[in-house]
């Protein structure tokens, strides 16, 4: 198992630019929640045990003297200010505050819906084509794309797959169509809840490539390495919200984009939306035979297997 | 409003002080502060039971996935568990009344209802609430609320199933569970309204000549803030609730975004909502309501450990400004809930600090609490050993929630089940063990008898290890990353197949768990009807719902005279005195 | 509170009463009025919002009568402002602060 | 035993227990209310346009409304000091006129009420957000009128027998009511700007 400062934290690997500096603040933390429970403890037994009845039959009215309690209450102070100023803060803030500007990074849109992961990648022209929520029918469309936009012909869509270049900047643009769900890619220490209505900014930079199925025991078991998690609660089928990311070195993720590309500039033209709308409380939940939960087949919701 | 109708009872009052109330009045409908805290705490403990039986379902599922539920399975129906074995809907449901429940119906009604109604007039030495005729309707919207929230199981789609935190748009789209959900939580919500009301203006005007704040038991501290919460929190969810029902009723879309389409199709609503508007308003209740629930938890473990290590709390006085200080600060933290849902640094920020700086007073009174151990002479008793199990649970609790304060951290942490883990070991093996560290160290007060050590301890010894057993590995599957709210446990992801046979060990520890829970309920009806007689003050105890009445204490009125108090609430061992106790009213 | 127990002082208190209705009928008709002034928005909104608290403040201080209550009552009340500012405000603040595409 | 304090002042507050208790019961309706308000807020301030309150609703019906309301709210005070002056009849006289005017004000609102639903098109609360919040604004401070007119009404008609066992409190309990009473009235000047003119 992977240790921060000699701490084994049952963490998945570690596999972008960040990870370490997350990784290293939750062990310090834990360091600090250790020392702090285990002085603590120390002082409990031994209070007990030195302090029952049978020992000391008559209490003191005073009771302890001294300030060491005040001495460990400002430490406690000191070290939660150190992680506030020295780490938290910064790191959150190069987190949130530094996206990179489009022409550096690897720019994919990422739109949830109940209970799929639609990607969305812009193409040669690296241009996204217009999408409207209007335009999207179920299966044929999910994104909603313009069909008169020609930004649009080259796009790359594809379901609960992702597919990543390594050490390049990536710059996801989540939503969602639906309900709030959480986009988390655990091994990129990548969370965020997908909104409806927003449209937030995440970036990482994945620095491996992701290890062959079959190297892990788990990936072994469902048949993906690394896998797309929806965090949040978002109905029937939450738990089922899988869907799967790949980190490609740059040769390979080139030959996914040309394999890919034409296939899917080939969108069919989306019949005219129907006009008929759901009312709110009658929301259909695609059906989903829960008791075969013996974990969904691999791919069973993907447009193509992984290619590996 | 209501507050006028209470005078009209006692101008009455004066003629019926003779008339005896019949069964109705006396039981049902009692205005009596001491026989709606035990309606409260009846209920309460019913209502923690079924939120535990709910859970104990749950843990089938997440052990065994896709099994058939053995023995009850037939009893769910085929819309629940066809052929016993537990659909996802059924699984979502379970897990938010389970949190509901447990919460509202069962922890809040306990700790402030139950302990909080029968003590704190005893403690201060008054009559009664200040109104007890609301007193009786807080009880009784309760109970409604409660009705509700359980008959919502029944309806078409049954009950709630968005989480107990609702987060809209999918609670704004599920079915007609929710919408009883918010009815029940509107009565909850006034029920506590009128109940904080009644708290604080009996703790400000009640007290007895001599009892100043600063000697006042620690218990009635953690209650005067606990009311406070409740009473300038819960109107954000009153206020939150009553949008999601026009949601859900009135078509509106308070917290529906424009654009929203849903299996395909377009919602057919305005549009123009804010989904994390219901986030905001609701964690701004729900953060000061987590601390709801461990303040008067941290009341009881005041005076089971003062009694029982024979000398006064060390640093009473920083006991109370901290607490005060946390119900203070417990408004302002609520969106560290939040981080995740694309907060920005300015406000990330501010959240983080505020949330480190609220974590300071609990690690004052923890401190406290332990270095009061320092000198005494330490009775393990069965209360006292929940209290000292309470200390480092809450300790394991409290510091979980440190790594998840700040933002960097939760982004691995958010929604896993290490958030799960947290907060559980503040709430169960923390509230519930001051729970049963209070019902067994004012058993004795309720019926004159105490509860059998034996059984107590069996049931201390077995609670202890299984909790742990539950919620220890909740951490460690946390950090692996599994997401919490899983039908199966985690199963089909690959990062959670290194962790997915602890699930089997927590299910067995709380279906353990529950095992050892048949002694204290034996020990409870058993003592009841057998338990050892004692006298009014059987654990030689300086507060005064010990120290100025019998026990049980009297139908009406509480003190034969009303206490003059001189002195602070924990003299054990003052020197010189004559026992090893010298009574709040005693010169 | 005893200040206006007196009969004297009670019939003072009445013409302060009725004084308070004209005040806040003029002041009515003055936010009607102004609004249809074409003020931008944010000085519509800060003068609608000034005169709604002179109002408020007309009600709540000689109505209520809480310029003459016990301190107890504006500790309440105090902490009351304070967190009612902050559930106010934060959520827009909140969102303003969202990171946004 | 009786509980203290339910009548006279006690010593260290200078309150005796309804006056706080309303008090308090004030304190969390300001924070319902702050809790809506926010979300006017939010809304609007989230909203890409926000349609003018005066070129949906009707503001002159409205301004009857405030007048109502403040009316209603000197008749209310008037009340409680005709008690002080020992006057039971003005008592009932003003009493009388609050709820009448109480009356009024929700008879107003029906009509505008009535209003938007047969408009063409019928404006809903579903139809958007500002209507959303109108409705739902408007209508939790009607229901806070209509709490008001029970306790009030009972307050003119059977309540009126303490008045002989024990006027004290009696004049007490028209002095919390009056306190809720003067709340609804101060949020609806809130209201009514931020709804209506704004
Ligand atoms: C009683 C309930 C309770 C209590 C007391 C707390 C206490 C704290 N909680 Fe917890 N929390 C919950 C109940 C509670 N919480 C619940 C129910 C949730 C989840 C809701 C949901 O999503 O469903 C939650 C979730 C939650 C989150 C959101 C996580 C997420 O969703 O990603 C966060 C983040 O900041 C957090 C933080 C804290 C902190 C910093 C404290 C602090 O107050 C803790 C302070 C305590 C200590 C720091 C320990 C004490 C000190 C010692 C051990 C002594 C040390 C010794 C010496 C002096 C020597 N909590
Ligand atoms: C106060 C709050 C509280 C308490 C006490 C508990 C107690 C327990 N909880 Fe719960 N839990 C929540 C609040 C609470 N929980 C919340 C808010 C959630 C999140 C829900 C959501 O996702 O929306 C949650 C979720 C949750 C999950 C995660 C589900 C999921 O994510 O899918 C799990 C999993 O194991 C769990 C387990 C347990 C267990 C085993 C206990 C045990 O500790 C139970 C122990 C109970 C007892 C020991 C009962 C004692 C009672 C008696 C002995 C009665 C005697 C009766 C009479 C005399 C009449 N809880
Ligand atoms: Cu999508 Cu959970
Ligand atoms: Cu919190």
């Amino acid at each position: 198992m992977e240790t921060h400062y000699g701490l084994p934290l049952n963490l998945p690997v570690g596999a972008s630019a960040h990870a370490d500096q997350l990784d290293n603040l939750n062990a310090l933390v834990h360091w600090f929640m250790i020392v702090l429970f285990v002085g603590w403890g120390i002082f409990f037994v031994y209070s007990l045990f030195r302090f029952r009845k049978g020992r000391n039959p008559v209490a003191s009215y005073e009771g302890a003297k001294g300030h060491f309690s005040t001495y460990g209450e400002a430490g406690v102070v000191l070290i939660e200010v150190i992680l506030l100023v020295a780490f938290a803060v910064p790191i959150w803030a190069t987190r949130v505050g530094t996206v990179p500007d489009e022409q550096n990074a690897v720019r994919v849109r990422v739109v949830a819906e109940q209970f799929a992961w639609n990607a969305h990648y812009p193409g040669a022209d690296g241009v996204f084509g217009r999408t409207d929520s209007k335009l999207i029918t179920a299966g044929m469309n999910p994104l909603g794309l313009d069909p008169k936009d020609a930004a649009g012909k080259d796009d790359l869509v594809t379901i609960n797959q992702l597919h990543l270049p390594v050490n390049r900047k990536i710059l996801i643009d989540l939503s969602s169509k639906d309900v709030i769900h959480g986009f988390a890619l655990p091994q990129m220490r990548v969370k965020q809840d997908a909104i409806p209505g927003q449209t937030i900014p995440i970036w990482f930079e994945p620095i491996l490539v992701t290890p062959p199925e079959n190297s892990l025991p788990g990936c072994a078991v469902t048949k993906t390495c690394w896998e797309i998690a929806c965090a949040q609660l978002c109905g029937l089928t939450h738990y089922r919200m899988r869907g799967f990311y790949q980190v490609h070195d740059a040769a390979g993720y080139e030959k996914w984009l040309s394999e890919n590309a034409p296939k899917v500039a080939a969108l069919p033209t989306p019949p005219a939306p129907t006009g008929e709308p759901v009312t709110p409380t009658g929301a259909a939940v695609p059906g989903e035979n829960p008791a075969g939960s013996g974990g969904p087949q691999p791919g069973d919701q993907d447009a193509t297997p992984p290619a590996q | 409003m209501a507050l006028v109708d209470d005078h009209a009872a006692h101008t009455h009052g004066h003629a019926g002080a003779h008339h005896e109330p019949g069964f109705w009045g006396k039981y049902v409908f009692s205005q009596d502060h001491k026989v709606i805290g035990i309606q409260y705490g009846f209920t309460s403990l019913v209502f923690l039971l079924f939120g535990f039986t709910l859970m104990m379902l749950m843990r089938w599922q997440l052990a065994f996935p896709g099994k058939p539920i053995p023995i009850v399975g037939a009893l769910f129906g085929q819309l629940n568990a066809p052929g016993g074995i537990m659909l996802p809907e059924f699984y979502n449901q379970l897990g938010a009344m389970h949190g509901t429940i447990m919460v509202f119906l069962g922890i809040v009604p306990l700790a402030v209802g139950a302990f909080g109604n029968y003590l704190v007039p005893l403690q201060i030495g008054a009559p009664d609430m200040a109104f007890p005729k609301l007193n009786m309707a807080s009880y009784w919207l309760y109970f409604v609320g409660g009705v509700i929230m359980f008959a919502s199981f029944f309806v078409e789609g049954g009950a709630a199933q968005s989480g107990w935190t609702s987060y809209p748009p999918l609670s704004d789209i599920a079915p007609d569970g929710q919408t009883y959900w918010l009815f029940g939580m509107l009565f909850l919500i006034f029920s506590s309204l009128l109940g904080s009301t009644n708290f604080l203006v009996t703790i400000i005007q009640l007290r007895a000549p001599g009892l100043t704040w600063m000697r006042l038991p620690f218990f009635v501290w953690a209650q005067f803030v606990t009311a406070f919460l409740l009473l300038l929190a819960f109107p954000a969810l009153q206020a939150a609730a009553v949008l999601q029902g026009m949601d859900r009723i009135a078509g509106t879309s308070f917290f529906l975004p424009s654009g929203l389409v849903v299996s395909g199709q377009q919602l057919a609503v305005s549009g123009g909502g804010s989904p994390l508007l219901w986030q905001h308003l609701f964690w701004f209740l729900a953060h000061p309501e987590v601390y709801v629930l461990i303040l008067p938890a941290f009341g009881i473990i005041a005076e089971v450990l003062a009694n029982n290590t024979r000398k006064p709390l060390w640093g009473y006085k920083s006991l109370v400004y901290s607490v005060v200080f946390l119900g203070f600060m417990s408004f302002i933290v609520w969106a560290h809930h939040m981080f995740m849902t694309g907060m920005g640094t300015v406000m990330s920020t501010f959240f983080q600090i505020t949330t480190m700086i609220i974590s300071i007073p609990s690690v004052i009174v923890l401190t406290a609490f332990i270095i009061s151990l320092w000198g005494g002479s330490i009775r393990f008793n069965v209360p006292m050993l929940f209290a000292l199990a309470f200390l480092p649970m809450f300790a394991i609790g409290g510091l979980t929630g440190l790594p998840l304060g700040l933002a960097p951290t939760d982004i691995h942490l958010h929604d896993t089940y290490y958030v799960i883990g947290h907060f559980h070991y503040v709430v169960a093996p923390g509230t519930i063990f001051a729970m049963f560290a209070g019902i067994y160290y004012w058993f004795p007060k309720l019926t004159g008898k105490t509860m059998s050590e034996l059984l107590g301890k069996i049931h201390f010894w077995f609670s202890f290890l299984f909790i742990n057993g539950i919620f220890m590995p909740m951490l460690w599957q946390g950090l692996a990353g599994v997401s919490r709210r899983l039908y199966d446990g985690g199963e089909s992801y690959s990062h959670a197949q290194g962790v997915l046979g602890l699930n089997k060990m927590m299910s067995y520890s709380a279906w353990g768990l529950a095992l050892a829970q048949l002694p204290f309920i034996i020990n409870l009806f058993w003592s009841m009807a057998k338990g050892r007689k004692v006298g009014s003050n059987p654990w030689d105890a300086t507060t005064l719902e010990w120290a100025a009445t019998t026990s049980p204490p009297l139908a009406h009125g509480n003190f034969t005279e009303v206490p003059t108090v001189v002195r602070g609430p924990y003299d054990y061992s003052l020197p010189g005195a004559p026992r090893d106790f010298t009574p709040q009213h005693e010169g | 509170m005893s200040s206006h127990d007196d009969v004297e002082s009670v019939k003072k208190q009445t013409r302060a009463y009725l004084m308070v209705f004209w005040a806040l009928m003029v002041l009515t008709v003055l936010t009607v009025g102004v609004a249809y002034l074409h003020m931008p928005v944010w000085m519509a909104v800060g003068v609608a919002l000034v005169i709604a608290l002179f109002k408020g403040t007309l009600v709540a201080g000689i109505f209520m009568h809480l310029f003459d209550e016990r301190k107890l009552i504006y500790w309440v009340l105090a902490l009351t402002v304070l967190f009612f500012l902050v559930l106010l405000f934060y959520p827009t603040l909140s969102d303003w602060d969202q990171r946004k595409l | 035993m009786e509980i203290p304090y339910n009548t006279e002042a006690r010593p260290d507050t200078g309150l005796y227990n309804a006056k706080l208790g309303i008090w308090l019961f004030l304190a969390s309706e300001v924070m319902l209310f702050g809790a809506l308000f926010s979300s006017y807020i939010l809304l609007r301030t989230g909203a890409p346009s926000w349609p003018m309150g005066r070129e949906i609703l009707n503001v002159p019906l409205a301004t009857l409304n405030t007048v109502i309301l403040i009316g209603s709210s000197v008749t209310m005070v008037m009340s409680w000091a005709s008690l002080k002056l020992k006057d039971f009849g003005k008592y009932r006289l003003y009493m009388g006129l609050t709820l009448l005017l109480a009356l009024g004000f929700l008879v107003v609102k029906g009509f505008e009420y009535g209003a938007k639903f047969s408009h063409h098109p019928p404006l809903y609360p579903s139809t958007n957000t500002f209507l959303a919040i109108y409705f739902t604004l408007t209508g939790l401070h009607g229901l806070h009128v209509v709490g008001g007119m029970i306790v009030n009404g009972y307050l003119w008609g059977p309540g009126t027998k303490m008045w002989k066992t024990d006027p004290e409190r009696f004049t007490n309990r028209i002095e919390v009511a009056g306190l809720y009473w003067h709340f609804v009235d101060l949020v609806w000047i809130f209201l009514f700007p931020t709804l209506y003119l704004l």
